[in-house]
């Protein structure tokens, strides 16, 4: 019973949606469980924020290792909802767009989270250079097409590449490094990318109907759990 | 606490204060010493992160510590007033929406916007040991809705319309055989070049396809046609990476002339 | 050549002799030593500039031959969907670009999908306009739209109707009646839709609901990661294609190369392009060191 | 509501009508409307037309330019449309430009008759007006029959699954490759326990509105089944709440099913930050304190991929990958033990699960693989032989096959 009924839920609401997108006067239903879904999404957030108190509470009354660092998490956490959800210092006061610049809360963007965010997404580049000493090997023929195909972009995108192969005459010009950047990038690569599309829409049109006909269903839980 | 962690964290407490005192002293503008506050603190986060590429420290530990619970709040504040209230609000409550200056709108269809409010408190009811299990219909539902609109989108967006785009024609731009031939060359416009473009698409996609088959043997003509198909899709990975490189290294550039330039000044703008 | 020039290439040609002599010895190289070449790689090239020669290739040569072909006093629609960690790619090509159509005599409206492109518009707005075309006039030469949230809902309503997404500009003057915007009733009557960005919405959504449906001539600047996915576009769907850091730099070459006044203007991208191209040749040379030891390794254990 | 496609079709349509019977009736119309001495001529043949296929909301009109508008000559500078409605008061509802034959009224009720008139506006102020249409009420359609042919494929794509999913539950054997990655995963786990150090799942960082995370939860219940029973450290730190509950659920029903209720703890999973580099901040400092020795990566994933692998490579912990973002695979590839690439990461749960429907539900895939070729390979043959002999059925087998596969 505690199973069943979820399950129906999801069987109703899965199909309803396909139907719906066949019928003019139902197929803005996509649109708006698309609405639903970040509306509950929203009400998760008390969930997840509630959790991220707690554990960072636990960790500063059990003083388990680090539990320093949990109260900047939770001072960080509490200003930015406080300024935030009042819209404190907001020229436009309540109605006022919420991360307009010149609030507090347009500053702790700026000058805390993009920096951060943005320092971090930067590591990738150091990453990519140990990556690519340490992980990019010829290992065996798979790996070679992969690092041959990567060297060849990586000079494309360098003015070196244009350089390196100027010498060739127009009749062999295909050989020329910005060619085969361009041959590589609208065939092979095209051709990958559509059988990777082609195939994950087919995984994803079985899996969701195993979902929906329930052949699937470790989502809804045990009964009686 | 160690006494080297105190050291160290009052000897970096005491480097950006001096910097923060320094940019303000040398601003101009309205309130020099909070911009130039703002300035130094977004060079000690970026600086912060730098550091653990050599380990993990205090320093490190800080920003990452920040920047969870900052970001966490941020996307709470976000989702509370550019999806909860301009979605909810306006269908809700006329009185409401004026006060907010959201355009009220009245129609049949506001009645089902009471399903993810019911929702959202089934879902809170997980803090309810009791009633914990109701929560599951809230998941039901996400996953139901997931499951059919993925179902339709994919089949539309990923198999139809990337089916449609295969359909090229096995010949480069030629009137007859003889034409074709006199301009056989190894041009990158040729129609030699053309030919081959298509024929590697359409030889790339039907043997991309083949790797993914699950119900037969990979062996045999079958098998070699599978192992073209992960060589095509060994390329496509190899470009990704190629082309991941160039962005990468344009955000450490990004990053670079924010310490060089807005904070440091060494470079002009 | 200047000493700091030859500085960065004295310290980088080090690193990378370092690195072989240790590689071809079959010792592997600490990672934090790795990460210091990299940061060293892209910082030095910063502050002592590093420039070379760009050739356009074919797809924003397009761009640019088409922006020179049409009619001084032409339509073009600027669109900012991007953000502050696109920016050092994306925004030398959106300020290049409006150089560009100014300087031809063309007209200008900039909009923006994202609500942080709005920032990255001001930008264009605030250090270019002013700078270097003081002549310009707002609503006569441009007009700023500003940023409508709604993603593909504002593609869908533009695409058939752009007065009614945008009956006021930024700053609440009506559009209509406005010189920037003379004609045009949808986004299709532009001569020219550019859509900077790289994620979603971005130019993919701009082809599916505008350049498709209307036929307008469409070109995009993205970062560097989205380009391999705009490729099946060009050429039936987009003219033309701006891919990261160096399609800003090959732009900005050949502007700076035609518009003599222009010869001296910050060149961001080409900027860039000094930092690129060294980190570039340390990762290929880190790949090919990486292999050489791993083949050494290998051949050692295949002759024990 | 988009109304573009059938807009489109039914306008062209009325294009080609208009144009044989403008020739007709050119005269006739001419003589009809009289223009005074310093008026403009009226736009003529005012047809209004249904949008095809939409939920009564739209109206289209279309006219034959005024005589006076002449392309190059500004005479005319609009036309301007009125509408009036149950014998009320006709209203202007909109103006287009000149040269414009088409105007789409969106404001129009179901259920009401519409009566339209245009009229020619001149550069000197004069204006000229259509006669009146006939009264047209707009109309609801229940099927969208544009998408006939999308309705087709979900019924036979679908249709394949469920048949292969029946087939064998009814007990015929079914063969399903090895997948290396997944074959790896006993293994993985059993290297954690030896080492008697955690395990780390990674669901992505996507909600649950994308089938990736979906699948990854699903690859999680299997998984953590068999975690339970080996007793080791399970953590898992996700960066939406949603995603949170769900995956608490699925790590207890797993507990619960081997017996295990008391080794569930709802600290396994944590929520983190909604932020993509805060969740990765906080990640990657878990990796580096408390050293996992496997480490899951299936889900959706983006910038991320590279950081969150290589720091889990750096600290030695075996890794399992798996996403459907084709930009991400490479970085996996490079840095990860075994990758599930695109397609795989779907069926991983119905692999694991080894149940006989589930690997049916493969099998149904591959027959859409094979539809897909089997198109792509008619589709490029037609195109080839159009090419060679200019032969007007082939092109027209492509140009079929085109609007059959084009949806929008």
């Amino acid at each position: 019973m505690n199973r069943t009924l979820p399950f129906l839920l999801t069987f109703i609401v899965g199909f309803t949606i396909v139907i719906a997108t066949f019928s003019p006067p139902l197929d803005r239903l996509a649109v708006d469980t698309a609405v639903f879904f970040s509306i509950i999404a929203v009400f998760a957030m008390i969930l997840g924020g509630g959790n991220l108190v707690k554990i960072n509470l636990v960790k500063i009354t059990r003083r388990q290792r680090d539990w320093q660092f949990a109260i900047v998490t939770l001072v960080g956490f509490f200003f930015v909802l406080i300024i935030g959800l009042f819209k404190v210092g907001n020229p436009g006061g309540v109605t006022g767009q919420v991360d307009a610049p010149g609030t507090p809360f347009f500053d702790v963007y700026t000058y805390v989270f993009v920096p951060v965010g943005a320092t971090m997404y930067s590591l990738l580049a150091f990453f990519i250079a140990s990556a690519s000493y340490r992980a990019f090997r010829a290992k065996n023929r798979e790996a070679t097409i992969l690092l041959i195909a990567a060297s060849i972009i990586m000079l494309g995108a360098t003015p070196f590449g244009t350089m390196l192969t100027a010498w060739i005459p127009d009749s062999l010009d295909i050989f020329e490094v910005p060619n085969l950047h361009f041959f590589l990038m609208s065939s092979p690569n095209l051709a990958g990318q559509r059988a990777i599309m082609i195939g994950i829409a087919l995984g994803v049109i079985s899996y969701s109907l195993r979902v929906l006909l329930g052949v699937e269903r470790s989502h809804i839980g045990k009964d009686g759990g | 606490m160690r006494r080297s962690t105190l050291i160290g964290g009052s000897l970096v407490v005491v480097f950006f204060l001096a910097a923060w005192l320094i940019k303000g002293a040398g601003a101009s503008g309205e309130s020099p010493y909070y911009s130039a506050f703002l300035i130094t603190l977004a060079a000690f986060l970026t600086l912060a992160v730098f550091s653990f590429l050599y380990a993990d420290n205090p320093v490190y530990k800080f920003a990452e510590h920040l920047f969870v619970g900052v970001s966490a709040a941020y996307w709470m504040v976000l989702g509370f007033w550019q999806t909860l209230v301009p979605n909810l609000i306006p269908r809700i409550s006329r009185a409401l929406s004026e006060q907010l200056e959201l355009e009220y709108i009245d129609e049949l269809w506001n009645v089902l916007y009471v399903i993810p409010v019911v929702l959202g408190i089934l879902l809170l009811l997980r803090l309810s040991r009791k009633l914990g299990w109701l929560s599951r219909y809230a998941v039901a539902f996400i996953v139901g809705t997931t499951a059919g609109l993925n179902f339709i989108a994919y089949t539309r967006s990923n198999f139809m319309a990337q089916i449609s785009s295969t359909f090229l024609p096995l010949v480069g731009d030629w009137t007859s055989w003889a034409a074709f031939v006199d301009n056989l060359s190894l041009s990158a416009t040729g129609p030699l070049a053309l030919l081959m473009a298509n024929i590697v698409v359409v030889l790339g996609v039907v043997c991309g396809l083949i790797y993914f088959f699950f119900s037969r043997e990979h062996s045999g003509t079958f098998g070699m046609a599978s192992r073209l198909g992960i060589w095509i899709l060994m390329i496509t990975f190899g470009a990704s990476f190629g082309y991941t490189v160039m962005g990468r290294i344009s955000l450490l550039v990004g990053r670079m002339t924010f310490l060089l330039r807005d904070w440091l000044g060494i470079i002009a703008s | 050549m200047t000493t700091g020039v030859i500085f960065t290439l004295v310290v980088i040609g080090g690193a990378l002799a370092y690195f072989a002599w240790r590689s071809l010895r079959g010792k592997e190289i600490d990672r934090r030593l790795i990460f210091l070449v990299i940061g060293a790689t892209v910082a030095l090239p910063l502050i002592f500039p590093l420039e070379f020669e760009h050739q356009p290739s074919p797809l924003v040569e397009r761009i640019y031959e088409r922006i020179e072909a049409l009619p001084p006093g032409s339509q073009i629609l600027l669109s900012y969907d991007f953000d502050p960690g696109m920016a050092p790619e994306v925004q030398p090509m959106a300020d290049v670009i409006t150089r560009h159509v100014l300087a031809r005599g063309h007209r200008i409206a900039f909009m923006s999908l994202w609500a942080t492109g709005q920032a990255q518009l001001n930008q264009t707005l605030n250090n270019v306009i002013p700078v270097d075309f003081p002549e310009a006039e707002i609503e006569r030469d441009w007009v700023n739209l500003g940023f409508k949230a709604g993603n593909e809902g504002v593609l869908r309503v533009i695409a058939s109707d752009l007065p009614k997404m945008f009956p006021t500009d930024v700053e609440g003057r009506p559009t209509a009646g406005m010189p920037a915007l003379e004609g045009i009733r949808s986004a299709g009557d532009f001569d020219l839709v550019i859509s900077f960005g790289g994620g979603k919405p971005g130019p993919r959504e701009w082809i599916l609901f505008v350049a498709d449906p209307t036929g307008v001539d469409f070109a995009a600047g993205t970062a560097a990661v989205s380009a391999p996915e705009l490729y099946p576009y060009y050429p039936n769907q987009m003219l033309g294609l701006m891919g990261g850091a160096k399609g800003a730099a090959e732009y900005e070459t050949a502007f700076m190369g035609q518009y003599e006044q222009f010869a001296d203007m910050p060149s961001p991208g080409r900027r860039i392009m000094g930092p690129l191209t060294m980190a570039h040749i340390v990762i290929l040379a880190l790949i090919v060191l990486g292999n050489v030891i791993y083949f050494r390794s290998r051949r050692e254990r295949g002759t024990a | 509501m988009p109304p573009a496609p059938g807009a489109r079709s039914i306008a062209s349509g009325g294009r080609v009508l208009i144009l044989t019977l403008t020739l007709i009736t050119l005269t006739s119309s001419l003589l009809a409307t009289d223009p005074g001495p310093g008026s403009i001529a009226p736009p003529t043949l005012i047809m209004v037309n249904d949008l095809d296929y939409d939920n009564g909301e739209s109206l289209t009109i279309s006219w034959v330019p005024s005589l006076d508008d002449v392309p190059g000559q500004s005479e005319v500078v609009a036309y301007r449309i009125l509408r009036s409605s149950g014998g009320g008061q006709e209203a202007t509802i909109g103006t287009v430009l000149a040269g414009e034959s088409t105007f789409v009224d969106q404001s129009v009720n179901r259920d009401s008759a519409y009566v339209y008139r245009v009229a020619t506006i001149a550069a000197n102020g004069g204006e000229g007006y259509s006669l009146p249409t006939d009264a047209v009420v707009p109309n609801r359609e229940w099927l969208n029959w544009d998408l006939v042919w999308l309705f087709l494929a979900c019924l036979v794509l679908g249709g394949s699954v469920v048949f292969f999913i029946e087939t064998a539950r009814r007990g015929k054997k079914l063969f399903v490759r090895k997948i290396a990655g997944l074959e790896a995963i006993d293994e993985a786990i059993g290297r954690a326990t030896e080492m008697g150090r955690p395990i780390l799942y990674i669901p992505g960082i996507q909600d649950m509105d994308e089938v990736e995370t979906l699948a990854s939860l699903t690859i999680l219940g299997k998984v953590s089944r068999q975690i339970a029973d080996y007793d080791t450290q399970l953590f898992m730190p996700v960066a939406r709440s949603l995603v949170m509950t769900a995956g608490r659920e699925t790590i207890k029903t797993s507990y619960l099913e081997a017996g295990r209720a008391d080794a569930f703890n709802e600290d396994m999973v944590r929520y983190i930050t909604d932020e993509q580099f805060g969740y990765v901040a906080a990640v990657d400092g878990y990796m580096v304190r408390e050293r996992p020795a496997t480490i899951f990566l299936l889900g959706a994933f983006f910038g991320e991929s590279l950081v969150l692998a290589e720091m889990g490579n750096s600290v030695g912990a075996i890794q399992i990958a798996g996403t459907a973002r084709p930009p991400q695979i490479p970085f996996f590839v490079a840095a990860c033990d075994y990758t599930l690439i695109g397609e795989e990461l779907f069926a991983a749960s119905a692999y694991l699960s080894g149940e006989p429907r589930q690997l049916g539900s493969l099998k149904g895939q591959d027959v859409g693989k094979g539809i897909a070729m089997a198109v792509i390979l008619i589709g490029v043959a037609a195109a080839t032989i159009a090419e060679l002999t200019g032969s007007g059925f082939f092109a027209g087998v492509v140009s079929t096959l085109q609007n059959v596969f084009t949806t929008r």
